[in-house]
């Protein structure tokens, strides 16, 4: 899989926008089940948010919000590299792209718990 | 595989949703202090037309989105072609839009 | 590093895609010595029939380009010294190209693609006008110069996964193409270029991986290029919706 | 024993064999003048466009654009180079052509040539010129033009045969004129012969058959071995280019003897031998900065005085100049050492010279006859224009002009022309033959009949030559050359058989080494880049002569023909009174 000749920043970044954008896609139908609960059974999803309250759940939502992040500043990045006419430097501007994903799911994550 | 058409139509939703799921988590950031509950999101959301707009508006984006992202993906790892891929992607933007529409008025119209 | 003169292991891949396999060679080490060395030295010393290509030998015709440890390189300029895994090189023929045996591929997909992108110039004048003065440092033959030194030598080709997962695709370096005829004040046909570029296999496939810049060994930036027909590309569209 | 082989037919109309400069215009020309739903055939040892030696031109292009520079001057810098051994026929309309041909480079086919701050092209001067005239892109011209001509060739409907060896011209059965041409499809080893009405050979020469040389690796004079074998008369066959500053870098390494530019030395590079001492000064008042052939002179006289580097050379220095600008002025070269292992910016690179070209080649007219109906030669392929020695800038102009002028000449003849000639089946067979000997005989060291070759012509046929030494190279080249007919290559499979590709190499050299040999013991005198040393004058200039080589029945005859000066005459010019020498300003 990590073949020599994708050893390099922009593929990573790459790579990591399209498992992103994968497991966000993944994810949403099933969020959207669970959020349309509430329209039928509001216990249900009472019952369901509190099972969110467990850790192992919080951190895979901490997870989801961070895939969330990376996905759209990953994909701001990716629009200014092909819209605005600037080129250089784009390895720094995928590492700043993760800093800041990372930080909003760190925000998230210290009011999570 | 992507034409001009569909990149673009992935880049405006992708542009469309940026503003939209920034201001999505922001409100997950602020909601979740102190755990969610049903009636709390309700509460916010429930009759709000801006909510509704939000949201809906969101589903669009995400499910045009999100299918194109799909099928270049299923493409390029499983080179499936032409009526299939296009079936398939189809398929995936209306179930994206159905459970997301329905998502949408539970928490907002009901 | 090989001070002392010992034998490099050398792995080379003999044979078809599919059915090939890598075989092992020992290569006496030499102070200068570059990977098209390596191979020449086999093909020369112990296997007269080992298949491969090469012309110029110095980094002009862009006929050597191989696998060099898993990463698509020039071979005659690329220093054995640069590569060597402990004392191990392991060549293999050319990425994402059809393999006719050993280590020659086919580069006939490499340049269709290089023509379906209309990458050649659309002449505006005659060998019986004048030559344009252009300025050489205006925006746009700066963008167009910035491309303009590629060797075809589909390490870009080789190095992209695009190109392996989308057999449509027009690649980087036949993109780059388009992109810098399309800057070129004397080039009359835009037009057909965008539209040669928005197809299926077009650059709106291009997933900025950004392979292509880093192997490039002229460092050239096909990436920035891609962009460039994106953006591009967008330009016109809107325009013509108007 | 060899199974019996079965050769595949094809016809074409217009068929061009190499994709060089010569190559790339023949086609492009054919297909603009020949009538509608003329086929046009490219064939090439290599990759269209990747391979020859087009591609490989660094310099520059010569061509008078005017600015006080003008045709005249351009014809008069070719002739006095050429020391008036050129045709002045094909000269003249090398310069003359070259102009038209630069603008349809730039405005047709797309190349984009250095700029001055004005918009102009900018020129410089190649040594030995009198103006600033040599056009360029950076120090890699040829990979674009080369390129800008391919993207051409490949996006019209011209057949590509890619590689494809040709191994002979194969005449009809009077002998009169070519039908066509056989060749061995590398990739399968299949022979295939392709019949032609017209046939433009553009296989660009390249004198590998020494020790140290700069062309590319798929050329090894195959087009001079099938006209000598043809019966072709050849001219000029003595006259090898050798360039002062090939890398050294030992035997083993393919990056031994290809080129260091010759503006390193323009800029103020030193060449310094073995003991660290400049030397160039003890040869000539210019030192460093005196012509090709003169420094290639001194450098191979202190190589004899045993003066040399580890590698038996000597030392090209920049570092004087200040490491950082060298880097900035020559950021191709430098890298191009530095990826190969060497410092040319703060340390010293071995140098050798090199056989870089050669002037040599198949008598042609200004349109690129031959003495072969259907044949048409052009490039370095084809003798005359450049006489004993090739002005930098020259080459390309003149494979570029002429392959061009092949091209139209080929298309507008092509309407005249009958049917699709039959070969003569005993040539063909024999031709076929003579390809697949070696793969019927025991596999043996081909290495060491190729050193021995290219030690050979190093020696005795290289930079200074003697009456004493030719004759020995005529007796080695021969012992070579029986032995390479003894001599059997693996055979397990004919598809992509390097083995075999090196040994009709090897047999190449052997037939043109031979003939180098023999035209260079012909000339009594020392012109341009054929230097003898027991007759170092140069001769009466208004009794000048150029060798002419035919293979008969009777063998080889190198025969002496005198020069006609049908346009200027030596001691005259065709430049207006009062024209200045030189509109070169003299560099400090
Ligand atoms: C390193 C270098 C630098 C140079 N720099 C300059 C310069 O700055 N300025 C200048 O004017 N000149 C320069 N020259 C010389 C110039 O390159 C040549 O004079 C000119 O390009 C020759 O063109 P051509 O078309 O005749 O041959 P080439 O360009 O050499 O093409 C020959 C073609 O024939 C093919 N071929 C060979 N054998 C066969 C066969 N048996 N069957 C089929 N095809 C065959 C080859 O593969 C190739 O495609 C330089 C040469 C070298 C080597
Ligand atoms: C939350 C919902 C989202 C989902 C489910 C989603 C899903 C996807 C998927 C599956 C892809 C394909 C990945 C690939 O081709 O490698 C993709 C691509 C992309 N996404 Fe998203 N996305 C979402 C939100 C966003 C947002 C908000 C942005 C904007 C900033 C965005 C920008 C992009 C871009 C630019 C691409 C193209 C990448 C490429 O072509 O290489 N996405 N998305
Ligand atoms: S862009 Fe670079 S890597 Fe790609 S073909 Fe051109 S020179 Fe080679
Ligand atoms: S590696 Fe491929 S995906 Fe795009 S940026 Fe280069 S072409
Ligand atoms: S042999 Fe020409 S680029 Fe390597």
């Amino acid at each position: 899989m990590i073949r020599p000749h994708r050893t390099h920043p922009l593929w990573l970044a790459y790579f990591l926008h399209r498992l992103s954008g994968l497991v966000l896609a993944l994810f949403l139908p099933l969020h959207f089940y669970v959020i349309s609960l509430a329209l039928t059974q509001p216990e249900r999803l009472d019952g369901f948010l509190r099972w969110t309250e467990m850790p192992v759940v919080k951190l895979a939502e901490v997870g989801l919000v961070f895939l969330l992040a990376v996905h759209i500043f990953g994909g701001l990045r990716l629009m200014a590299l092909e819209f605005l006419p600037w080129s250089g430097r784009q390895k720094t501007l995928a590492a700043s792209a993760l800093a800041v994903s990372f930080f909003v799911s760190l925000t998230f994550f210290l009011r999570a718990v | 595989m992507l034409d001009a058409r569909l990149y673009m139509l992935q880049r405006i939703t992708a542009l469309i949703m940026a503003p939209l799921a920034l201001g999505h988590i922001a409100v997950m950031i602020y909601a979740i202090q102190g755990g969610l509950s049903a009636a709390e999101i309700l509460s916010r959301t429930q009759g709000s037309l801006f909510w509704f707009a939000f949201y809906g508006l969101f589903v669009l984006a995400v499910s045009v989105h999100g299918a194109i992202g799909l099928r270049v993906i299923i493409y390029e790892t499983f080179g499936m072609r032409a009526l299939l891929l296009n079936g398939l992607s189809w398929i995936i933007g209306a179930i994206f839009l159905l459970t997301g529409m329905r998502a949408v008025l539970a928490v907002t119209l009901s | 590093m090989v001070t002392e003169k010992e034998n490099l292991d050398v792995f080379v891949w003999r044979g078809l895609a599919e059915t090939g396999r890598f075989e092992r060679y020992e290569v006496p080490a030499q102070d200068s010595q570059t990977i098209l060395d390596v191979v020449s030295w086999i093909q020369q010393n112990l296997d007269a029939t080992l298949a491969y290509r090469f012309a110029c030998r110095v980094g002009m015709c862009g006929s050597c380009a191989m696998m060099v440890n898993g990463e698509p390189r020039w071979t005659c300029r690329t220093h054995v010294r640069k590569v060597l895994r402990g004392n191990q090189l392991k060549i293999a023929p050319l990425r994402n190209l059809p393999v006719i045996r050993d280590l020659a591929t086919d580069m006939d997909p490499f340049f269709d693609k290089w023509v379906a992108a209309e990458g050649h110039h659309h002449p505006t004048r005659t060998r019986d006008d004048a030559i344009e003065a252009l300025d050489p440092q205006s925006p746009e033959r700066r963008a167009a110069n910035a491309g303009i030194e590629c060797i075809n030598c589909a390490v870009c080709y080789a190095a992209c996964d695009t190109v392996a997962n989308n057999p449509d695709f027009l690649g980087p370096a036949a993109l780059q193409r388009a992109w810098t005829v399309h800057n070129d004040a004397r080039d009359g046909d835009q037009p057909a270029i965008l539209e040669a570029v928005s197809g299926k296999g077009g650059c709106h496939n291009c997933h900025s991986q950004g392979s292509c810049a880093q192997y490039c060994p002229n460092d050239l930036n096909p990436m920035t290029a891609i962009a460039g027909l994106k953006r591009a590309s967008v330009k016109s569209f809107f325009k013509r919706e108007r | 024993m060899a199974p019996r082989i079965d050769i595949q037919h094809h016809d074409t109309d217009i068929l061009i064999l190499g994709s060089g400069g010569a190559g790339m215009f023949a086609a492009l020309h054919a297909q603009q003048s020949a009538p509608e739903g003329t086929r046009i055939t490219m064939a090439v040892k290599g990759l269209i466009g990747k391979c020859g030696c087009t591609r490989m031109v660094q310099g520059g292009y010569n061509v008078a654009l005017g600015g006080g520079d003008t045709v005249e001057r351009h014809f008069m810098d070719t002739i006095r180079g050429g020391k008036w051994l050129p045709d002045q026929d094909v000269a003249w309309k090398l310069c003359e052509q070259a102009v038209v041909r630069v603008r349809e480079l730039e405005n047709e086919v797309g190349c984009f040539f250095d700029r001055n701050p004005d918009g102009s092209l900018h020129q410089k001067a190649f040594a030995g010129q009198t103006a600033d005239r040599t056009v360029h892109k950076g120090d890699l011209t040829g990979i674009e033009i080369i390129n800008r001509l391919m993207e051409q060739v490949l996006s019209r409907p011209i057949e590509k045969l890619q590689e494809h060896r040709a191994v002979g011209l194969i005449p009809t059965k009077d002998g009169a004129a070519l039908a066509g041409v056989l060749f061995i499809d590398m990739r399968t080893g299949d022979f295939r012969f392709v019949r032609a009405k017209a046939v433009m050979m553009g296989t660009g020469g390249g004198p590998t058959m020494y020790k140290y040389n700069t062309p590319s690796g798929d050329k090894s004079m195959d087009g001079l071995a099938m006209a000598l074998r043809a019966g072709l008369p050849l001219r000029d066959m003595e006259m090898v280019q050798f360039h002062p500053t090939g890398l050294l870098a030992g035997e083993h390494t393919k990056m031994t003897g290809t080129v260091l530019e010759e503006g390193l030395r323009g800029a103020g590079g030193q060449l310094l031998n073995g003991a660290g001492q400049r030397f160039m000064f003890d040869y000539d008042t210019l030192g460093e900065r005196a012509t090709r052939d003169v420094v290639s002179r001194g450098i191979y006289a202190e190589m004899r005085k045993s003066n040399t580097s580890q590698n038996g050379g000597v030392f090209i220095s920049m570092a004087h100049l200040g490491p950082d600008v060298v880097r900035q002025k020559f950021p191709g070269m430098v890298k191009r050492c530095a990826d190969c292992g060497f410092d040319l910016a703060g340390g010293l690179v071995e140098v050798v010279p090199t056989a870089h070209y050669f002037m040599g080649g198949v008598i042609v007219d200004p349109d690129t006859h031959t003495a072969m109906e259907g044949l048409y030669v052009a490039g370095e392929d084809a003798g005359g224009a450049h006489g004993s020695n090739r002005l930098g800038g020259n080459g390309v102009a003149n494979s570029t002009v002429y392959g061009g002028v092949a091209g139209d000449v080929m298309g507008a003849e092509i309407r005249g022309m009958g049917a699709l000639r039959d070969p003569d089946e005993d040539i063909l067979s024999a031709e076929v033959e003579r390809a697949l000997g070696p793969l019927s005989r025991k596999p043996s060291d081909l290495n060491a009949l190729r050193r021995e070759l290219q030690e050979a012509m190093w020696e005795d046929v290289g930079v200074m030559r003697t009456r004493e030494g030719i004759e020995r190279a005529i007796t080695r080249i021969s012992d070579v050359q029986s032995d390479l007919h003894e001599t059997g290559v693996a055979g397990d499979t004919r598809a992509f058989n390097l083995g075999w590709h090196d040994w009709l190499n090897l047999a190449s050299l052997c037939d043109v080494s031979e003939v180098i040999a023999k035209a260079a013991l012909a000339r009594e005198n020392s012109r341009g880049a054929h230097f003898r040393e027991d007759f170092p004058d140069s001769g009466s200039l208004p009794a000048s002569y150029f060798t002419v080589a035919q293979r008969s029945d009777k063998g080889l005859s190198v025969t002496r023909k005198p020069v006609r000066f049908t346009i200027v005459r030596p001691g005259e010019t065709i430049l207006p009174e009062g024209e200045p020498q030189t509109l070169v300003e003299a560099k400090p």
